[in-house]
């Protein structure tokens, strides 16, 4: 319903996520000088996605670098390079690969804020793919969002939406410490519209992207497509879902999630990660110990089968979350 | 009463009030409502509450001078030697 | 102290190796930054963080150089660009590659970022990660590998299948050069001529300062793997010893300038444990401070 | 175990006569205790079975310690199965609503897995207990889903209209063309009337400033009613019910704008009862769905000691929000003179293609003049 405003704010414009990310990229390189955008193939190849296509001719090698395959090195010059006062900007080009530079992210980026007494600050981004679904097997399917949001010291986004996609980036390009972005895979050529101006979002609260009163549905990322389509199935039988975007893994907005769980009494957590371990689980903790007395059922959690994902279709689509595996544990709920 | 008991009585009222709140790292000398992020509806039930507990009625005209844990408990002290 | 229970955890004692950290930090200004590895007191004096902030900092006190939250093998100095201890082998190498980007961006000439590490970090995939990055972008990184013959308790032949530890860094086209670790003026020498390469070039250069530790690898190292004679030897080579030696031959020093700098030492010293002992403990309350800059709203 | 003896501080239980299971009288010996001084018997003051020994034959024991358990005659037979009393299995929500609609859970019968007691349960059995009420919220899937809470007066189009709205601000401030407007209200005359009508309530009457205010601005909207509506799909919908969505702030950040209905029909009293009720839940998050897609307009405050004025972002699908600062002493002039008065800034924040300026002045003038006469709220 959004009517093309005469005057005031911005003119709207129509994007993918892709476009959305590398306006955020553009419009960060172009309003300060400290920030630049290292990883691999970042340059004239433009991206793994696509994503810094075109920035190197605008912004030249300096500012827009191809590193070698070391992601330790290249994340921990990062983390230099914002220790030196820079606002670096990291693209390791999928989470399966920054498993190689966890020590230089848990041991060095997470703790030097604490470790040094508050002295030394950490003003680096990373944005990192994730997720399965596009049979690449096991080794390129992960969703280890929850290893990175389990750490202190550093803060972890799933950006769902195009606008969160290119706001979200400047806002944690605004915050003094390490910040983590997560981009689903298949979200790259996801369309949405947003103000022409960019311009940062907030970061640490959850967003109801639909509205019901009978079960509520807390998802991120890439999952939340699933919600809102088994939140349409269900509304055909009469049942209301209202699905909650965290956006925000670490800090985790457990607010939102609570005031509408005072309304439903009923939560699923949709969650591409293994079960066990998984941030559902954690999510589902918070409901059990800040709003027991508001379930009138046990929480429920919908995750990736506990397997390698499989490289073919039929099979991966069974092991990762769907819409009908979403639906119908909400109907078990409400039945 | 003692300072203790009504201490221990102000503190269970506060604790009705902001549950989950860590009173035990609540510091007697500062202000409880930057210390517990706390409105004038919370100082209204904190009232009712102490004169549920307490039996002691504080007129509105004595909230600024209650600030702190210690002005509470100084205050009540005054108003329930009377009554030991 | 330590034995007094008043320092805990892991301690590493860096006598032996005194040299290196004082040769070079001679060839560095304030503008250089310093990266170095958890044996790092050597180098946080020599760049002239108060010893009373060390000790208070093992101690575990609210006064010490990163307020008791780092301990002995994450000694901070922001303002002396002294950007700490790491304890991960190899942790700190990326960390200094990026540093010295930093400087090269902002268009900050004449500066270099010194990396210290161990022999054991040689065989780390962060050293290879870090040198090649180094000189494939043409940083100004000045790596200092101590190599005091053993990684904690191998010796280095069992260590790396190619030991020349020099010849390795030239193999990434960084010029490289050992150095008698022992002997200060000579570390000094080499480091202020790399040193003015660096700065002059902006590529990264390397130096070996074959070293020996005289203790053990930590306190909790019993040290079965050396032999006492091989101690002994590297014993006759004592840094201090050597430089005492020379001064006094020099005629630069006699007995009582050598007797002065004793009592000043030890006077430093018991200053340093009287801070210490009676820094605060930082309150509890304080526990969750500085994990994050700006706390979620 | 008695004190046989002034001095006597422990025990040492040395044999029982008696076995679990046996029936026992009132003066019964049961056992025989040994102290320094001698060996004693010990007799019951409970007749009935006695159901087990919590004491083994010669350990030491303080004296007071229970030594065995007596189930007095007529006491209930506990169960076999377990020592406890079988466990109730009811879910924490519908306990809690049990409690709310005083209905006893044991007489309920659960539809849940295992017998377990759900919430249309306890409304089943609130509504059979006392059938004139309908159970506060309808059963659910036999029944189209809830109609708009606030039942539309001119329009009753509306068959259930699924309404998609994401509550984020960012998309209401950027979907709603804002516009603002500010006022400064002398209260010297509320707060006088507040102070002096306080005197003579009990501490759990008292009234609080924020009730004058709501009050004001439910009874300000009967002369601006326009400022009272909601969008549904394209067109404004305006609402005969007045009820205001309060903005309350959660303890752990984060914001919530139930409605009191009816706030311009309700007393002073009747609004703070409201008013203090809708607080305690909201930070208990028990709010109830109704309460929280029914307002038709929100009041936005930020408290005692934060600015003086604040500019609220429209709550979608209203089309206002009034905003309160701080009540703040200042030097004013009233009637010629200069004095320090309390006085507070209100904001309207208003949705151009609903109203414009000079409809939005009209409310906020009608707002300082129903403040300027307390009693009559």
């Amino acid at each position: 319903m959004s009517v093309q405003l005469a005057g005031g704010s911005s003119r709207r414009v129509r994007l993918t996520y892709r476009e959305a990310v590398r306006a955020g990229l553009r419009h960060a390189l172009s309003a300060d000088d400290r920030v630049f955008l290292m990883g691999e193939d970042v340059g004239s190849y433009g991206g793994a996605f696509a994503v810094s296509l075109g920035l190197l001719d605008e912004f030249g090698p300096e500012r827009i670098r191809n590193t070698p395959l070391s992601e330790s090195a290249f994340v921990g010059a990062g983390i230099g390079a914002a220790l030196g006062g820079m606002r670096p900007i990291v693209e390791v080009m999928t989470i399966n690969f920054s498993l190689l530079a966890l020590d230089q992210i848990v041991n060095n980026a997470a703790t030097l804020r604490y470790m040094s007494g508050g002295q030394l600050e950490v003003p680096l981004v990373v944005r990192m793919a994730t997720g399965g679904g596009r049979q690449l097997a096991a080794q390129h399917a992960h969703s280890l969002e929850v290893w990175y949001a389990h750490v202190p010291g550093i803060k972890a986004l799933a950006p769902a939406t195009v606008e969160d996609a290119r706001g979200m980036l400047l806002a944690a390009l605004d915050d003094p410490d390490p910040v983590f972005i997560f981009e689903h895979a298949t979200l790259y050529p996801l369309e949405g519209e947003v103000d022409e101006e960019p311009r940062p979002v907030d970061i640490c609260r959850a967003s109801v992207r639909r509205e019901g009163g009978d079960v509520t549905l807390v998802t991120y990322g890439g999952s939340l497509a699933a919600c809102l389509a088994a939140a349409d199935d269900l509304a055909d039988e009469g049942i209301e879902a209202e699905v909650v975007d965290l956006r925000t893994l670490r800090p985790l907005d457990m607010d939102t999630v609570l005031v509408s769980l005072g309304k439903t009494h009923h939560a699923a957590i949709v969650d591409e990660g293994w079960k066990t371990g998984s941030l559902a689980g954690e999510v589902s903790a918070q409901i059990m110990e800040r709003g027991f007395d508001l379930l009138d059922w046990p929480v429920q959690r919908v995750c990736s089968a506990e397997v390698p994902i499989p490289y073919a279709k039929h099979l991966e689509d069974a092991a990762l979350p769907s819409r009908e595996r979403v639906a119908a544990t909400v109907r078990e709920m409400l039945v | 009463m003692t300072d203790d008991q009504i201490r221990e009585g102000v503190l269970r009222v506060l604790a009705g009030i902001v549950p989950g709140a860590d009173l035990t790292a609540l510091r007697p000398d500062l202000g409880l409502r930057d210390q517990l992020d706390i409105d004038s509806m919370d100082y209204l039930n904190l009232a009712i509450g102490i004169h549920e507990e307490l039996q002691v009625d504080i007129p509105e005209s004595a909230y600024d001078q209650l600030e702190t844990l210690d002005d509470f408990v100084r205050y009540l002290a005054e108003r329930t030697s009377g009554s030991t | 102290m330590y034995s007094a229970a008043k320092i805990h955890g892991f301690l590493h004692l860096y006598i032996g190796e005194e040299a290196v950290a004082v040769g070079v930090l001679q060839a560095l200004t304030p503008d250089d930054a310093i990266v170095a590895t958890y044996r790092e007191h050597g180098q946080a004096l020599a760049r002239g963080v108060p010893a009373a902030s060390l000790m208070a900092e093992m101690f575990g006190k609210a006064n010490g150089s990163s307020r008791g939250r780092g301990g002995s093998m994450h000694i901070f100095d922001l303002a002396r660009r002294f950007y700490g201890g790491y304890a991960i082998v190899g942790g700190g190498l990326p960390v200094a590659v990026g540093l010295a980007l930093a400087d090269r961006l902002s268009g900050r000439e004449g500066r270099l970022t010194a990396c210290f590490f161990g022999d054991g970090a040689v065989a780390e995939g962060e050293f290879h990660e870090s040198l090649n990055l180094a000189a494939l972008w043409e940083l100004p990184v000045l790596f200092l590998c101590e190599n005091n013959l053993y990684a904690m308790g191998t010796p280095i032949r069992q260590e790396l299948a190619q030991p020349d530890i020099s010849l390795r860094a030239e193999s990434y086209g960084i010029p490289a050069e050992p150095v008698d670790g022992m002997d200060v003026i000579a570390v000094e020498e080499a480091a202020r001529r790399a040193a003015i390469q660096v700065r002059r070039t902006g590529a990264p250069l390397f130096l070996e300062l074959r070293t020996y530790r005289f203790r053990a690898h930590s306190m909790a190292d019993p040290d079965l793997y050396r032999t006492k004679d091989e101690i002994g030897d590297w014993r006759q080579r004592d840094p201090i010893a050597l430089l005492e030696a020379r001064l006094r031959e020099a005629k630069l020093i006699a007995d009582d300038d050598v007797s002065a700098l004793e009592s000043d030492v030890a006077a430093e010293l018991d200053h340093a444990v009287g801070v210490a002992e009676a820094g605060p403990f930082e309150p509890v309350e304080d526990l969750t401070k500085d994990v994050y800059g700006r706390s979620a709203q | 175990m008695p004190t046989l003896g002034a001095d006597m501080s422990v025990g040492i239980l040395s044999s029982w006569l008696k076995k679990p299971g046996d029936t026992v009288q009132r003066g019964d010996i049961i056992a025989v205790v040994h102290t320094d001084k001698a060996d004693v018997e010990v007799e019951t003051f409970a007749s009935g079975v006695i159901e087990r020994m919590l004491v083994e034959p010669g350990s030491e024991v303080p004296v007071g310690t229970p030594l065995a358990v007596i189930r007095e005659s007529g006491e209930a037979e506990p169960t076999a199965a377990s020592e406890q009393e079988a466990r109730l299995m009811i879910s924490p929500s519908a306990r809690e609503l049990a409690h709310e609609l005083g209905v006893d859970p044991a007489e309920v019968r659960g539809s849940g897995p295992g017998g377990r007691i759900q919430r249309k349960d306890v409304e089943a059995a609130a509504a059979a207990r006392d059938p004139a009420r309908p159970p506060p919220s309808a059963p659910r899937p036999a029944v189209a889903p809830q109609a708009p809470a606030a039942a539309p007066s001119a329009d009753d189009r509306g068959a259930a209209m699924r309404r998609a709205i994401g509550a984020a601000m960012s998309r209401s401030k950027r979907e709603i063309p804002h516009f603002y407007l500010g006022h400064t209200i002398d209260l010297s005359r509320a707060m006088s009337w507040l102070t002096e009508s306080n005197v003579h309530r009990s501490v759990s009457e008292r009234l609080l400033h924020g009730v004058l205010l709501l009050k004001a601005v439910a009874l300000a909207l009967r002369v601006v009613p326009e400022l009272n509506a909601t969008w549904q799909g394209d067109e404004v919908v305006r609402h005969d019910d007045v009820n205001i969505g309060v903005a309350i702030a959660l303890r752990g950040g984060g914001l919530v704008a139930p409605a009191i209905r009816h706030t311009d029909e309700l007393s002073l009293d009747e609004l703070m009862h409201a008013f203090r009720d809708l607080v305690t839940r909201a930070r208990r998050y028990s709010l109830r769905s109704s309460e929280i897609s029914a307002p038709t307009i929100t009041v936005t405050s930020l408290g005692e000691r934060t600015v003086d004025t604040v500019f609220g972002v429209i709550f979608p699908p209203q089309v206002a929000i009034v905003g309160f600062g701080a009540v703040v002493e200042r030097l004013w002039v009233s009637d010629g003179q200069v004095l320090p008065c309390p006085v507070v800034s209100v904001s309207l924040s208003a949705d151009h293609r609903v109203t414009d300026g000079h409809r939005a002045s009209a409310f906020l003038v009608a707002l300082d003049r129903l403040l300027q006469e307390p009693e009559e709220l």
